[in-house]
């Protein structure tokens, strides 16, 4: 079996690649972006993201960390997880309760702010899924450094 | 110790059977879970927070704190993975490199 | 939507966990355990979960058959049973 | 085809244990370390599938609201409950999956084997 | 509504995540990070233990103000702020403990350890403040998953033990979900209150019989109760010292503390004694497990396998109190928690503390240490006695409730191995400090040995050592402190027979 | 806490060693002058403490005082009556001696680790007198379980092989005593509901035959270890390699005497003199007391080993205490609680000369003390008078309380047991008296010169004699041991004394 370390010398391949990676990226954010009115969301749109930045990985082998630097995937991971965090946060400091989306805001309307709420709380789950897996996959890709 | 834990299965599954004799049946309208809390976010979903899908309702507002406890499971994860299959050195003046230190100019990999 | 369907797809579900764990080459494991995943997200699908059909879908069948594919490449394929 | 006798016999909860009994065979039986792995895998969707089963109604739809259906009667969408409980579920038995192949990856780099026994054996050897 | 029920898990992870993201950079502040996470954490669980305590009420915290069942639920109780304050306290002992080990056998991965520490932490207190069986459930795995991470730090063999301990949790977590799965679809809803009232009614359901057994056995593994032990002794011996000062005192109790929760808040009073002999059967089975893991610590060599068996043995004493179903061995059992978790972390920091020095782990090889650092082998003698069960210290006292319940329930068998297994203990742990004390030049047994020739612990591991070997004494001698402002409502239900 | 009834004295008197512990071990091996000060402070703090409550005991007031509730519903308190005052008087005026006995051995014999040693002997004596003044059974046993470990420094104390192996077997020893006290004291707790010490008991009898021997036979054995009754008293004499000192305090006054003690509080307090004879505990008790006297004395007479010479004999005279209080007679009783004294007096002179002729010459056997008599005549007179009051020879204490142990025995109509005292007095003098004439009497070329030990431990040595001397020819003296000894039993049966202690 072919190491799925090293990359694929293929123009073509390299090209379909660099074509095809923003549109999954775009669909991935659509799925993210979307998950009140249909399945999908967070997640589902993250692992998207992380499978085109493994398409990257795979085809374009170390020109990809150019692209998406290995430290990167934690990093946002982490940032990501923090904000939802904060959001959660947010309503507290109004007096509401942790993840009260609908005081996180003082006078709005609480059912609009529920729904921004769900939304930015799966676009935080979106780039943290990505993040995360990514950077599983660059730490699994390693092979175990001693 | 094959035997042995094959029984064991044996055992576990026909204590699980047994138990699932007192389960409503499949699809079943009128199971607790069908009537239980249920019924609220099939009802109130999009009045609460105008999101049609009630899955994500329930994911992102009623049940948040679970979803962010997946994600905290998530990064947990990826720190996991990073923490166990990843060293770094420190550098000959003393500073710390980064997360994947050996690895700079490196290929990829690494590894074999 | 409750036919017959998922009782075959279960039964072909068992078929296929029963292969991934009994085939002694690796490879070949972690790729039927990868159909075994997709098939469990049809499985959600025709069950009414569309949500979960989807992530299972992606991260079933697809991030972690490519996990499993890289850790498999630092492996020995063959398995003793 | 009409089978009626599959649904008198609860049929799901038989071959879901079964699928579950799969799982725990791979993890008990198996001595290689990455079948125990997939068989933990086994295990843990057959616990999503029981989810997701009790989660459906004899003739509802999924749980996106239908403008054509209203929201009033709620035996007309699947109960979305265990479907969260599933997709979070699901991400946890993921994230574990991952962590496991990590040990695996770097327990193969220290022994240079996946199987129980040897590994067990080198151990030893290289203890004393 | 007081935000402290959720201050305790969220402000762990804001402090995990934060100093996650500053440990990518600097090992230094975030172990600074985990530190205040860890100290602000204990703050607000005294402040809600005071609260909960002296100001009466159970505190009800609807996160998202969605009102249970719609929501989850937290509910800190007095069982509950007392795990929180025990869980964060030795958290906070732990980090500031941690550096110098750390830097010494984790190659600089240090970083990210400390986020580990507090999403460990993070996940534990979750599961004591949790109202809903299935955030149990989360919380259960994200401590797990950073536990996994810090266990396979350390030596050789700490990834192979590590899988195991990830296969058996696995398990573990896996017969948890189930249960939940089959209680879900027997009664129709995830809270504990809730449960708490509809579980009357369904007490003949083979589906709720099957779903508390299950959750019992998922949560038993996780304690490893006597026959679910084999992940333990392993991992414990193998792992690096920071973690395993901190699992092995805290991890295993949470579990029985989930026991106990699900026992008194969620499944009604007597279906654990009379419905299902669960609580019976744990209790046979933990007396089993005293005897086992006392006699096999006596066989060991190696220090921290010696204490590994040593906790399957302790996890015993709790899971005692817990088949003895009456109050006041569960009062014993739930001072063990903080007892055991106080000794062993103690015990556990003090080999962090030889193997820095010295680099030795077998007991054989500890010949000469009580005179190059008599004031660490003072606080180790003080857990070993605890250990053994010597008045005053707070070993003593569990004990003693324990032998108290025992006797008032006519539990002889089971008073018999109480008493025995202080004997079994004082064997294993007379042995070392009776090496710690020989001395080469007198001593033609162990004349051969070499001495240490180390310094003392260094003042950032003598401090954490320090308070430890305080707390086993305080918790001792103002037990009934303890056991009145917190333990006597918590067990008030199992007095009518429950 | 603060209640009017507190008392500061016993408080004082249990806490003041172990506050000198931690600063002798704080002020450490290189001050030790400064380090030594800390004993002899505290000892003389300790006794003046307890001797300040003898008059008030005496006109029958009680000391209270209750320091922390240790349990629901159970007090770690402490309280003074007869009992403890007794036991406490000697402890504590004895603990003023061997310190400066101490001084001169560990010096003499250059010692290692003596910081450590004089923080456990001061440990030792904390916990001493604690279990003297115990308001009840739990901080009786706390008191006895510090005891128990905190002696186990000092048996290991020469870190030899071999004192590690008699370590490992005397905390074998104690800790199944311990555990065995703390089971009994769950049963107490469980068929009494209290464990507040009361003169003539709080069990009684409708709590059931069966249990209330499960827990006499855990609290035999908890102290029957400790009293060194057989068949639990091999660890005794094997704990002799410790340094005389600890032998002599510890092994001839307050450890051995805990054990010995509990039996009183046991038979007095716990389950009164009618039902421990009720169920028929007591007629058991004193057979194995008897047996152990007679064989200890012969054991004895079979060892050349000094201090194992004594040992045995501390064995055997540990029983006649509990003998005594076995028989349950007054008379016996009071011969039992006054031989806690007199013993303590004769024997601590005795292994007094043991250590100081080890010290002094190196010499351990008895049958190399020929004529050392000449060498060291005050040394080896002290001991003529300890032994012939062992043997129960008029003027000297042990003729007192030996002659109410066997008025007791007549008293009781046990008049076996009046034979084991005759025999096993005669088996005193046989193991005991050679030694003297020995030394006196035989002549040997080496040692002419008359050289004693240092004054250190010639004057410690001196002073118990007198003791002993004193205890026989004025029972009822400074310290007026007597009348404590006579309180004791009229608290615990009720029997008022005479003059003379005629009942």
């Amino acid at each position: 079996m072919k190491s799925l370390t090293s990359h694929y010398d293929s123009l073509f391949l390299h090209v379909v690649t660099k074509a095809i990676v923003p549109l999954i990226q775009i669909f991935a954010l659509y799925v993210i972006t979307h998950g009140h009115y249909s399945p999908g969301g967070g997640f589902q749109g993250g692992v998207m993201m992380a499978a085109s930045i493994l398409l990257l990985r795979i085809t374009l082998g170390e020109a990809s960390y150019r692209r998406f630097p290995r430290e990167a995937g934690l990093a946002i991971a982490g940032v990501a997880t923090l904000l939802f965090c904060l959001l959660g946060f947010a309503s507290v400091v109004f007096g509401g309760n942790f993840l009260e989306y609908g005081m996180a805001v003082p006078g709005a309307d609480p059912v609009r702010l529920r729904y921004w709420g769900i939304f930015w709380a799966e676009v935080f789950i979106g780039f943290l899924v990505w993040g995360a897996l990514v950077a599983i996959y660059d730490a699994l890709v390693t092979g175990g450094v001693e | 110790m094959r035997f042995a834990s094959i029984l064991l299965l044996a055992a576990v599954g026909g204590f699980l059977l047994w138990g699932s004799g007192d389960l409503p049946q499949r699809g079943d309208p009128e199971s607790p879970a069908s009537t239980g809390i249920s019924t609220y976010y099939i009802q109130n979903a999009y009045h609460d927070s105008d999101t049609p899908n009630m899955v994500t309702a329930v994911l992102a507002d009623y049940r948040g704190f679970d979803t962010f406890g997946e994600a905290v499971v998530v990064t947990a994860a990826a720190l996991s993975c990073l923490v166990i299959l990843l060293r770094r050195r420190r550098r000959e003046d003393g500073s710390e490199t980064g997360v994947f230190p050996d690895l700079d100019g490196d290929a990829p990999g690494g590894a074999a | 939507m409750i036919g017959q369907l998922d009782f075959w797809l279960m039964l072909v579900l068992l078929l296929f966990a029963l292969i991934a764990l009994e085939v002694r080459d690796l490879l070949a494991a972690v790729g039927v355990l990868t159909g075994y995943s997709f098939l469990m997200a049809l499985l959600f699908a025709e069950l009414g979960a569309p949500d979960v059909a989807l992530t299972e879908a992606a991260l079933g069948a697809g991030l972690t058959g490519v996990f499993f594919l890289v850790a498999l490449s630092f492996f020995d394929r063959e398995s003793e049973d | 085809m009409t089978v009626e006798f599959i649904e008198i016999a609860r049929y799901p909860y038989i071959l879901i244990v079964a699928l579950l009994l799969v799982g725990l065979y791979g993890m008990t039986v198996k001595r290689n370390l990455l079948k125990k792995v997939i068989g933990m895998t086994i295990f843990q969707t057959s616990i999503y599938l029981l989810f997701i089963q009790g989660a459906t109604k004899q003739g509802a739809t999924i749980p996106v609201l239908d403008p054509a259906l209203g929201n009033e009667d709620p035996t007309l969408y699947m109960n979305p409950l265990p479907q969260v409980i599933v997709l979070t579920a699901l991400v946890v038995g993921v994230a574990i999956t991952a962590v496991a192949l990590s040990l695996l990856v770097l327990l193969y780099r220290r022994y240079g084997t996946l199987d129980e026994v040897e590994l067990l054996r080198r151990m030893k050897e290289q203890a004393s | 509504m007081s935000q402290i029920p959720a201050l305790i898990p969220t402000s762990l992870l804001l402090f995990a995540l934060v100093s996650l993201l500053v440990g990518l950079r600097s090992a230094r502040g975030a172990q600074l990070l985990a530190v205040a996470g860890m100290l602000f954490a204990f703050g607000v669980s005294a402040l809600g233990l005071r609260e909960v305590a002296f100001g009466g009420d159970t505190l009800r915290y609807a996160v998202g103000n969605w009102l249970p069942p719609i929501g989850i639920e937290f509910v800190f109780d007095s069982l509950a702020a007392y795990m929180t304050t025990l869980l964060t306290f030795t958290g906070a002992v732990v980090t500031v403990y941690a550096p110098k080990a750390l830097a010494a056998e984790t190659d600089g991965r240090q970083g990210m350890v400390y986020p580990s520490m507090l999403l460990v932490l993070a996940g534990l207190t979750g599961m004591c403040v949790t109202g809903d069986i299935f955030n149990l459930y989360v919380f259960l795995e994200v401590a797990a998953l950073a536990a996994y991470a810090l266990l396979a730090l350390g030596e050789r063999g700490a990834p192979v033990a590590t899988l195991r301990y990830l296969l058996f949790g696995a398990v573990g977590g896996g017969f948890y979900l189930l249960g939940v799965a089959y209680l879900y679809f027997a009664a129709g809803t995830l809270n504990m209150a809730e449960l708490a009232t509809l579980l009357p009614e369904l007490q003949e359901s083979r589906a709720v019989i099957v779903a508390a057994v299950l959750m019992v056995l998922g949560l038993a593994i996780k304690m490893a109760l006597f026959p679910m032990h084999f992940w333990l002794p392993d991992v414990y011996t193998n792992t690096a010292s920071v973690p395993a000062a901190l699992i092995a005192p805290i991890m295993t109790k949470v579990s029985a503390y989930a026991i106990i929760r699900l026992w008194l808040d969620v499944f009604p009073p007597g279906f654990f004694t009379e419905g299902v002999p669960i609580a019976a059967a744990i209790g046979w089975f933990s007396a089993a497990g005293i005897l086992y893991g006392s006699v096999l610590a006596i066989a060991q060599h190696d220090y921290r396998r010696m204490l590994a068996y040593s906790s399957v043995g302790q996890l015993g004493y709790i899971g005692l109190g817990i088949g003895l179903a009456n109050p006041i061995a569960m009062v014993g059992a739930l001072l063990h928690i903080v007892n055991h978790a106080f000794m062993k972390g103690l015990l556990f920091m003090v080999g962090g503390v030889i193997k820095l020095r010295t680099g030795r782990t077998r007991i054989p090889e500890f010949v000469g240490i009580g005179r190059a650092m008599p004031w660490t082998m003072v606080a180790f003698t003080i857990g070993a006695l605890a250990m053994v069960g010597i008045p005053p210290t707070a070993g003593f006292f569990s004990k003693w409730y324990l032998l108290l319940g025992s006797a008032e329930a006519g539990a002889w068998v089971w008073f018999a191995v109480i008493v025995a297994s202080s004997l079994l203990s004082a064997i294993y742990f007379f042995r070392v400090i009776e090496m710690i004390y020989r001395d080469p030049e007198r001593d033609s047994a162990v004349k051969d040995r070499e001495p240490v020739e180390a310094d003392g612990a260094p003042v950032s591991m003598a401090v954490p050592i320090g308070i430890m070997a305080g707390g086993i004494m305080v918790a001792g001698i103002f037990n009934v402190l303890i056991v009145r402002a917190l333990l006597e409502s918590v067990v008030a239900p199992l007095a009518g027979g429950g | 806490m603060m209640d009017p009834t507190f008392a500061w004295q016993p408080v004082v008197a249990v806490f003041v060693s172990a506050v000198a512990a931690i600063l002798l071990s704080l002020t450490g091996e290189k001050r030790r002058n400064l380090r030594d000060s800390w004993t002899i402070l505290a000892a003389l703090i300790k006794f003046g403490a307890v001797f300040s409550m003898v008059p008030g005991v005496l006109a029958g007031e009680t000391f209270e005082a209750t320091l922390v509730e240790i349990s629901p519903g159970i007090e770690f308190a402490l309280r003074v009556d007869a009992a403890g005052i007794l036991f406490a008087m000697s402890a504590s005026f004895l603990w003023i001696l061997t310190s400066f006995y101490a001084f001169g051995y560990m010096r003499g014999g250059n010692e290692v680790k003596q910081t450590r040693f004089f923080a456990m002997l001061a440990t030792c004596l904390s916990a001493t007198i604690g279990l003297c003044f115990s308001a009840n059974l739990f901080t009786f046993v706390v008191f006895y379980e510090i005891l128990s470990i905190a002696t186990y420094p000092l048996v290991t104390h020469s870190g030899s092989d071999k004192a590690y192996a008699m370590g490992r077997q005397y905390l074998i020893y104690a800790i199944t005593a311990g555990m065995a006290l703390v089971a009994g004291m769950a049963l107490v707790w469980q068929a009494a509901g209290t464990l507040e010490f009361q003169p003539g008991g709080f069990l009684d009898a409708d709590m059931g035959t069966g249990m209330l021997w499960a827990i006499f036979l855990c609290f035999a054995i908890g102290f029957g270890v400790k009293a060194g009754v057989m068949p639990l008293h091999s660890w005794l004499p094997n704990a002799m390699i410790a340094p005389t000192p600890v032998s002599a305090l510890l092994h001839a006054v307050a450890v051995v005497k805990a054990g010995v003690f509990g039996f009183v509080r046991l038979t007095g307090y716990t389950f009164g003199p009618e039902l421990m004879g009720a169920i028929g505990a007591a007629a058991a008790l004193a057979a194995f007391a008897g047996a152990t006297i007679l064989l200890a004395s012969f054991i004895a007479l079979t060892k050349d080993d000094l201090k194992a010479r004594l040992a045995y004999s501390t064995v055997g005279h540990l029983s006649y205490i509990v003998l005594g209080i076995a028989l349950l007679t007054p008379q016996a009783m009071l011969g039992g609680a006054y031989h806690m004294v007199t013993h303590a007096a004769m024997k601590i002179t005795l292994f007094f000369c043991a250590g100081a002729i080890y010290v002094h010459t190196g010499k351990k056997k008895i049958s190399q003390l020929d004529g050392i008599g000449r060498q060291m005549p005050l040394t080896l007179a002290a001991f003529t008078v300890g032994a012939v009051g062992l043997v129960g020879v008029p003027t000297v204490g042990g003729f007192i309380s030996k002659w109410y142990l066997a008025a007791g025995a007549v008293d009781a109509g046990q008049l076996i047991f009046l034979g084991v005292f005759l025999v096993s007095g005669l088996l005193n003098a046989a193991y005991l008296l050679p030694i003297a004439t020995r030394a006196f009497l035989r002549t040997s070329e080496d040692h002419p010169v008359r050289n004693e030990a240092s004054p250190l431990m010639v004057v410690p040595i001196a002073v118990t004699m007198l003791l002993a001397l004193m205890l026989g020819l004025h029972p009822d003296g400074i310290f007026q041991f007597f009348s404590i000894a006579e309180l004791i039993v009229s608290d615990v049966t009720g029997t008022t004394f005479g003059e003379g202690g005629t009942p």
